[in-house]
């Protein structure tokens, strides 16, 4: 479903990826952690093209994108079209309903039927557990409600792959468990996700693999338990003790 | 001592009386009939050149940035009356001859188009970034974005200032008297003119300006509660 | 301020036209004529919002002659000015004072007014009683006429406005001793305002002309006024305008 | 037509050019003299002024709250021109006269107080709560919290709309010549007022003017980025 | 060295706290968990007098404050000096260097020698790892830099009670630890503590008692041990399993 190649990015003289390589498979979901600054929201704003890659090659769903080469803002639109994001602050239009954030998408730029789409859109709000907000404003909803009305809108463009940039981390501790339990329903749909967060319980629960990023590479990659119970670099495991609820302290 | 005078001599105080409630027909007359479709029309017009100013200067294109620059500067940096006069009566001058109105709708459109570009681009910016990405990211073009995701938000953040630009406006109208412009203030001169109560006239005047201004705040305050509408305090 | 004359110079003679203008006015139908319409009682608006006046009705009576409709539009002093350059206005109507610094700019008509200086003190002033007393005075005057000169010739002190209106509110405030202007315009004041605390003390014999103002270069236009009026003022219809408003004939 | 005029006429061309070359040097020894002052002062009282109408908006006496609301809603509900007339023409009628020069410089500052307030009021409630909070817990007063902690942040806030504060007030001076102050505008008309060449001094002030404004948003851009030492971009 | 009785605090119509109850021996350190709104940070508000609790009293390190009563500005502000509060968003003054935020308070407020406050002030930074960021403006520090120089100038108050509100959870995960240890420092030097956290690694290693707040009131307390591995409570047992590592998802 996914296949990366040599993906660079800098900005300016700063190299924040520095050739990353993954394959993913339909269905898979891929979790991603690493300190901060490491490079993970460059890479996943990169497979949505909200940051132009400065070299490598991105498919995704079949369709391939050079960032070798120029890219019109048609190619552009058609690639960003495979994936939807997620946002670590929700990033929901303000002044629209959850419904009518939802419907934005399918409605004024895909220019679906509105009526249908209006359906389907009260669909995803019943699965991400929303069914009585759909007139409710964001600043009426707390900060897991907007999160799972945000995951709705990107589920509404019907991608091929979802990205998620750490969805949990600006939530109460006590909202984080309802959007993961959206986003592992998803993965249990069969849903491509990659996923950046820290939250062991998503990772251990619902990743099919786990990378683990510094200073713009993929240091080290395996399934949840390899990474996270018997890491094999140095950098891994001095991470892990800082996030960890260990004795380090 | 003359106000003393004044209220020791009834007469003048009857006169004064008459002057005044035979003047404020007049004065209202002009308030709407030019006053305020002059603010108006020229504030919608502005704004309109507002956001296209605003756009310019926050392009990528430098051609588009300074042109919008350039002018800004050029109206904000210049005295209005020198504008008007400019427009009015100098443009003639290399043929090019526009009536009272016109003139007049087209000056203060320039100068609130220069004065409220700031506003909107202070307000533009103000969005988060992670708007335009949200909209970026659900496959909305650049007028998508700025039509209903950008400016529908810029708007409430630019309420308290622009009002501020209309009731600069409402009192500057005033000076479209220089260009043949008969608005209310020219009415009260020309009472004042014969009957030299100058003070009476400029403070009748001044009444009526702050009650259209004080109407304007009042559309101001249910404009800003519209917005609250889907903003949290 | 428009009531600043100046001394008796003939009108200058002018370069010479490119464009017919009479030919255009008379073509139109309408002459423009440029005037503040704030200087009773020469320009003024009545009670019932008219423009009228002394010059208002000699520059209508001057349209007539030529076979046209005038067509006023007001503004304020420095405007017209402009506005006669930007030919907005074919001819201005403000009880324009002759000077020579206007006429090297400008072309006037034959006088059709003459009026005469007077000395405006605070009613309650008994230290000002002519225009000898000027010396060392304060006197509030536009600094373009020559009722600032003929202040200044007497010793006064200036103090620099912009018309006859601010003079007057300065001398009711108390902030100048005197002012020098035109009789005509402070009669008229005077009888609108009798209780305003102001009184004339004296009268200079010096008499100052105004008239029509053109740009320079329409020579057979300003031919054409100058016959209008020699037109009202032969068959009496000067002389009826004249008592109209002043009472007694004030063109010479 | 007349532009051509004046090209097709050499003679027009030179008076022009003597015109303004004579005239330059008296429109900036005004603007030096007079309009650079009367700006300057003006806006330093002024600012003081809407320091304190802006805390008494604030606060919570009621009185205060009113008085404030009462002042702004007045002066920036009526025109500059009356508010101008009154002070000077209309205040010796109840026996206070006042000198030009401070007449102006208090009609001026009373406008600016009421203008700029609103900004440093926007400003001070744009200062986050925690503030005050931080400032509460290590013990400061209300007077050390305002002039350690709150005022500089809003400083920085209120420097471009502030500026606009400012250009408005240099070219508001203008007028000034209403009430005997000969302030560079003033000074175009007198010289005007002789050869009648309006549009080319009127035009020469505003280049002055223009230049004022200039040198302004230069200062202004020095003082954002010394008070973005402190602020992360 | 504090003891709180029937402490009630009021917003209009909404009942905040609903009578708090509690005293903390000296050199203890006390941390707070419980549901957002619970009233958390409410409660320590008032302990610093930043809310006007409505009804109750409290006493810390001697001086009683009587919340039934009115309180002069003088009162209030001898009242203050006893505790000082380290805030979720650190709340620094932007506008000043490491250093003159912490000298604030001594210098400007107590009227310190400055000198010798400067002197103190170093010391103190060395304390949280900062002697190097003195000249720094926060901007330039980082979330857990920033946190740590908020500490020092609480420290430099020299308050018998530090009053801690969510003192990481804006930070970056693996910025957290840093806090945390200088936290912990405080408490083996004996510093009586109020921390609201829902860092369990700070409260098992450090925390002498756990409240778990609910609706305005302590719904239960004991050691860490108890709380969070025999709580008693069903609400106490229901947060327990959002916030935590389990397998709710
Ligand atoms: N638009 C940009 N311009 C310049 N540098 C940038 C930009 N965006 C990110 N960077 C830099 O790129 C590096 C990687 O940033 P990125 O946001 O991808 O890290 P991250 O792993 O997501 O960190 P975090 O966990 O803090 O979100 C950082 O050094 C950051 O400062
Ligand atoms: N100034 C205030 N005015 C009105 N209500 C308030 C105010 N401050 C807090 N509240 C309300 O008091 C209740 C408790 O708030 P508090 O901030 O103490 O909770 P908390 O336990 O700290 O929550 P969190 O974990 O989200 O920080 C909430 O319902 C809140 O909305
Ligand atoms: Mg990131
Ligand atoms: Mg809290």
């Amino acid at each position: 479903m996914i296949s990366i190649k040599n993906l660079h990015k800098s900005f300016g003289e700063l190299e924040v990826l520095k050739g990353i390589d993954l394959d993913v498979e339909k269905g898979q979901t891929i979790v991603v952690i690493g300190p901060s600054g490491s490079g993970k929201t460059t890479f996943l704003r990169c497979l949505n093209i909200l940051e132009k890659p400065s070299d490598g090659t991105v498919e995704i769903g079949g369709l391939v994108a050079d960032f070798s080469k120029p890219m019109s803002k048609k190619q552009i639109m058609a690639f960003r079209k495979q994936s939807a994001m997620v946002f670590q602050h929700y990033n929901l239009f303000p002044h629209m309903t959850a419904l009518d954030n939802i419907l934005e998408g399918p409605v004024t730029v895909q220019k679906k039927d509105k009526a249908q789409a209006k359906e389907k859109a009260l669909a995803l709000l019943d699965k991400v557990g929303l069914s009585d907000k759909a007139d409710s404003y964001p600043h009426q909803l707390s900060g897991g409600q907007q999160q799972r009305v945000g995951i709705a809108r990107a589920l509404a463009l019907e991608p091929k792959v979802m990205l998620f940039d750490e969805p949990t981390s600006a939530l109460d501790p006590e909202l984080v468990g309802e959007v993961l339990q959206v986003m592992k329903d998803l993965t249990q749909e069969g849903m491509t996700m990659v996923v950046v967060t820290h939250e062991m319980r998503f990772a251990k629960g619902a990743a099919d693999e786990v990378l683990f990023m510094d200073s713009g590479r993929i240091v080290e990659r395996g399934t949840p338990d390899e990474v996270f119970n018997r890491p094999q670099e140095e950098r891994t495991k001095r991470f892990l003790n800082l996030i960890q609820d260990t004795d380090t302290i | 001592m003359y106000l003393n005078s004044i209220f020791s001599n009834p007469e003048r105080l009857e006169r004064l009386g008459d002057i005044a409630q035979s003047s404020f027909l007049p004065l209202i007359e002009a308030a709407v009939q030019f006053t305020l479709p002059l603010s108006v029309i020229s504030f919608i017009l502005g704004l309109f050149l507002a956001v296209v100013t605003a756009l310019a200067r926050i392009s990528t294109v430098r051609v588009l940035q300074w042109i919008a620059r350039v002018y800004v500067s050029i109206i904000r940096g210049t005295p209005l009356l020198v504008q008007l006069f400019i427009l009015f009566y100098g443009l003639p001058t290399v043929g090019v001859t526009i009536d009272p109105f016109p003139a007049a709708v087209i000056g203060f459109s320039l100068n609130v188009g220069a004065y409220a570009s700031e506003v909107i681009r202070a307000a533009i910016l103000s969005i988060p970034k992670g708007q335009w990405e949200a909209a970026d990211t659900i496959g909305m073009s650049y007028s998508q974005t700025l039509r209903r995701v950008i400016l529908p938000q810029a708007s409430r953040v630019s309420v308290p200032p622009l009002s501020n630009t209309f009731i600069s406006l409402v009192k500057d109208t005033s000076l479209a008297a220089l260009i043949l412009v008969t608005e209310m203030f020219r009415v009260a001169q020309q009472i004042a003119a014969t009957n030299y109560e100058f003070l009476l006239l400029y403070g009748q005047a001044a009444l009526i300006y702050w009650i259209i201004c004080f109407l304007l705040s009042l559309v101001q305050g249910r404009l800003e509660n519209r917005f609250d509408r889907y903003v949290s305090r | 301020g428009s009531s600043d004359n100046a001394d008796n110079t003939e009108s200058g003679s002018s370069t010479e036209g490119e464009t017919d203008l009479l030919a255009e006015i008379q073509e139109e139908g309408t002459l423009v004529i440029g005037t503040e319409g704030t200087y009773p009682p020469f320009t003024f608006h009545d009670d019932s919002g008219e423009l009228t006046g002394f010059d208002v009705e000699i520059a209508r009576e001057v349209a007539d002659r030529l076979g046209v409709e005038a067509e006023f539009l007001e503004t304020q002093w420095d405007a017209m000015f402009a506005g006669l350059d930007a030919e907005r206005f074919d001819m201005v109507a403000n009880q324009v004072g002759i000077n020579e610094e206007r006429q090297e700019s400008y072309d006037f008509s034959d006088p059709y007014i003459t009026s005469t200086a007077v000395l405006v003190v605070a009613e309650g002033n008994e230290e000002i009683q002519s225009f000898d007393d000027l010396e060392g005075k304060l006197s509030a005057q536009s600094l373009t006429s020559n009722y600032a000169e003929m202040a200044t010739s007497y010793g006064a002190e200036l103090e620099g406005v912009e018309g006859f209106n601010q003079a007057i509110e300065l001398l009711v405030s108390g902030r100048v001793d005197a002012t020098v202007n035109d009789n005509l315009t402070v009669l008229d004041f005077q009888n609108q305002r009798p209780d305003a605390g102001i009184k004339v003390v004296d009268e200079s014999g010096d008499a100052a002309q105004s008239a029509l103002l053109f740009r320079k270069g329409n020579d057979t236009f300003v031919e054409a006024a100058n016959e209008a009026l020699a037109g009202m003022i032969e068959d009496g219809t000067y002389e009826e305008i004249s008592n109209k408003w002043f009472g007694e004939n004030v063109l010479e």
